[in-house]
């Protein structure tokens, strides 16, 4: 067995989340959308948005994972390019894993970069804890992708997935969120938060392949 | 096999050897696309089990052509998967692709879009073909080539098991009626 | 073992007398933990006096919907390695009704909230937080099942679903804890474990046998509904054939 | 009638809502339990009657 398919599947998924030319802008637009409707509904108060800004950016990554993982293994079911890569004799759960990490890279990571940015509008002091924190956002949302993951190779053949998707990895995102926000709040006990953060993203990325793998072969059925 | 509550078929035995070329007749909701899935390993079998003795190519009735991408994308990314090695350009010369080699999948007409997914059978050389309804959205010319393409194959010692609705245009060397 | 279990004609000689009997057993508790609940045991001051009553509802809810959410998880397992059918028809009828006593939890948990803590919902208290995820699986679960368009691809979908959740669990109650943890220690409730008085834990404990008892006899009803739904299926499709 | 503290509507709630959850869904558990029976005693008598 070689990793040639899984290099390819990684390829073709990364391709089509930049097809249409857009690529990581439409999900940065989202992001940044979300993010700002949040002060026009509750007031430009500094320390009222400084305390909401890093949840608000982590439920916005949690939006956007949702929304860009409806189609990434529903188009392939459909278009029968799922009959082929359930064919080519490599573990299907790294084929799930390369396309899960191919939609992070053009849509997770680059959310996570911008999100200092975002943080400044917040009203968060420039200091190196921003790229920190856009260090553990990145962490963070690479769970998300995978936890979603699993909900979208589950509702691959469910028109209108997108909402079930959604239902599915909500209970699944809360460990990431809460890990998540402890690690910024600086409080007491976010000491050892980043661990658990990374910890449990990496719990994600060991269990939510073989899920999603099981999924997948459900979908071609 | 069941599908719903439905006995598709039961105590089915499929065997092909080198050249031969197997058609599956029946009525549409027969089941000729899910035996097609049972053998290619897709559909699991409710009872019993597919032996495979050599590797096989799969042309389902869906293509698996990205709307995004063009044909020689398409052959190219295949031949990368497969770790093949094989020459694209060829490939797409011999199935009349040269002219939209370069068009997005979601630009090109139903004819050109079967040619693409058929171009991957001559991308690497496999034992066993499985094919869905190869001549679907197919002009007269590329019925021809299908048949061409079948008969070379089959020359070459290799087998094609093909589920086909109409006409055949090769000898068939065996009929299976679900 | 299993596969006498997984037997569905086993099932319904089984469970005909089986689910009355539970039906009964389970009245006759529950009815005994209300009138203990109600009228016989004495408020008890240090939990905010008469309140505390409520605990003869909410205790139980809360076990059965841990207890329903593990049953509905080796339910799922059991089909998915051996695939009795049986295992499947378990799962899909322990589902709705665990969400109901998750539901009954998660409510009366709230009602009980406020005139203990002055608020109907309470952020910091990682049992409501927890039974509220439960929920939202249980949700998911049911939704995805009722996506799938034939019953086998239910079964399977069902299946990885509550097997991921199953996993996750842990990881939801641990970080939940440490997020409560660190804001205060609000739990009021602290009805559990045996230091309770018996005055209270006996009632308690036959309240929860009841509810128990209830819910395996709505499963077991439910399971033989199911069963009959899937005959009537294949009856049905048989017929369509025959045209 | 028992007689509460100040939280009587509270606990009375509880209980209201608990049963009234429980109740219904016992009901709508029998009420399907009985459709399905019928359904299938009927399908069955059919069944023997075509064959």
């Amino acid at each position: 067995m070689s990793a040639a398919p899984i290099l390819a599947a990684f390829r073709q998924s990364l391709g089509e989340a930049w097809a249409g030319g857009a690529g990581a802008l439409l999900p940065l637009g989202f992001l940044g959308g979300a993010a700002v409707l949040v002060p026009l509904g509750i007031g430009s108060d500094v320390e009222t948005l400084k305390a909401v800004g890093p949840g608000i950016i982590w439920v916005a990554l949690a939006l956007a994972s949702l929304v860009t993982l409806e189609r990434i293994f529903q188009s392939d079911a459909e278009d029968g390019t799922l009959d082929l890569w359930l064919q080519t004799g490599a573990p299907v759960s790294a084929i799930a894993a390369a396309k899960t990490i191919a939609h992070w890279l053009s849509a997770g990571l680059p959310l996570a970069l911008f999100s200092p940015l975002l943080a400044l509008m917040f009203q968060a002091e420039a200091s190196p804890d921003l790229l920190v924190n856009a260090g553990l956002y990145a962490l963070g949302s690479l769970a998300f992708f995978f936890w979603g993951g699993v909900g979208a190779a589950l509702s691959a053949t469910v028109r209108r997935g997108g909402l079930l998707i959604s239902l599915i990895a909500l209970p699944l995102y809360v460990p990431t969120a809460i890990f998540g926000a402890l690690a910024m709040s600086g409080g007491p006990g976010s000491a050892g938060a980043p661990l658990f953060l990374a910890a449990s993203t990496l719990f994600a990325c060991a269990v939510a392949p073989y899920a999603m793998a099981a999924a997948l072969r459900l979908a071609a059925d | 096999m069941i599908r719903g509550e439905r006995v598709l078929f039961r105590e089915i035995s499929v065997a092909v050897r080198a050249g031969d070329a197997l058609l599956l007749r029946g009525a549409n909701g027969a089941g000729k696309t899910t035996l097609l899935r049972v053998l290619a390993g897709l559909t699991r079998p409710e009872a019993g089990r597919v032996t495979r003795a050599a590797a096989h190519h799969w042309v389902g009735h869906r293509e698996g052509l990205k709307p995004q991408e063009t044909p020689r994308e398409h052959l190219k990314l295949w031949t990368q998967a497969w770790g093949s090695g094989a020459e694209t350009d060829p490939v797409l010369t011999r199935m009349g692709l040269t002219r939209p080699a370069d068009v997005a999948g979601r630009y090109l007409s139903a004819g050109q879009r079967r040619r693409t997914a058929l171009a991957r059978l001559l991308l690497e050389d496999r034992p066993v073909w499985l094919l869905d309804e190869p001549y679907t959205a197919l002009d007269a010319d590329g019925r021809k080539l299908v048949d061409d393409l079948i008969a070379a194959h089959r020359a070459m010692g290799g087998a094609v098991i093909a589920a086909i609705h109409g006409e055949a245009g090769f000898a068939a060397s065996g009929d299976l009626t679900l | 073992m299993w596969s006498y279990f997984a037997n569905p004609h086993k099932f319904l000689r089984l469970s005909d007398w089986l689910a009355p009997a539970f039906y009964s057993l389970g009245a006759a508790c529950i009815a005994y933990g209300l009138w203990q609940g109600l009228w016989i045991v004495p408020k008890d001051e240090y939990q905010g006096g008469d309140i505390m009553r409520v605990m003869f509802v909410h205790v139980p809810a809360a076990w059965l919907a841990m207890a329903s959410y593990s049953a509905l998880a080796i339910a799922s397992f059991v089909w998915f390695v051996w695939r009795h059918e049986l295992a499947d028809i378990a799962a899909k009828a322990i589902a709705p009704i665990g969400a109901v006593w998750t539901a009954i939890c998660l409510s009366t948990g709230s009602i009980w909230g406020k005139p203990t803590w002055g608020t109907w919902w309470q952020w910091d208290d990682a049992r409501m937080m927890s039974v509220l995820f439960l929920f939202f699986l249980f949700l998911g679960y049911m939704a995805l099942r009722a996506a799938m368009d034939t019953r086998q691809k239910a079964a399977r979908a069902g299946a990885i679903l509550a097997m991921v959740g199953a996993i996750n669990i842990p990881l939801i109650k641990f970080s939940v804890d440490l997020f409560t943890s660190l804001h205060q220690d609000a739990s009021v409730i602290t009805a559990d474990g045996p230091k309770m008085a018996a005055v209270y834990l006996t009632p308690l404990l036959v309240s929860a046998i009841g509810h128990s008892l209830l819910f395996g006899g709505l499963v077991m009803t439910r399971m033989r509904t199911e069963i009959r739904e899937r005959r009537i299926a294949r009856l049905r499709s048989r017929e369509l054939e025959a045209f | 009638m028992p007689d509460f503290d100040k939280n009587a509507a509270y606990i009375w709630a509880c209980y209201a809502l608990g049963a009234l959850l429980i109740l219904g869904t016992t009901l709508q558990v029998i009420l399907a339990a009985r459709a399905a029976r019928k359904r299938l005693a009927q399908l069955a008598a059919n069944d023997t009657d075509g064959a």
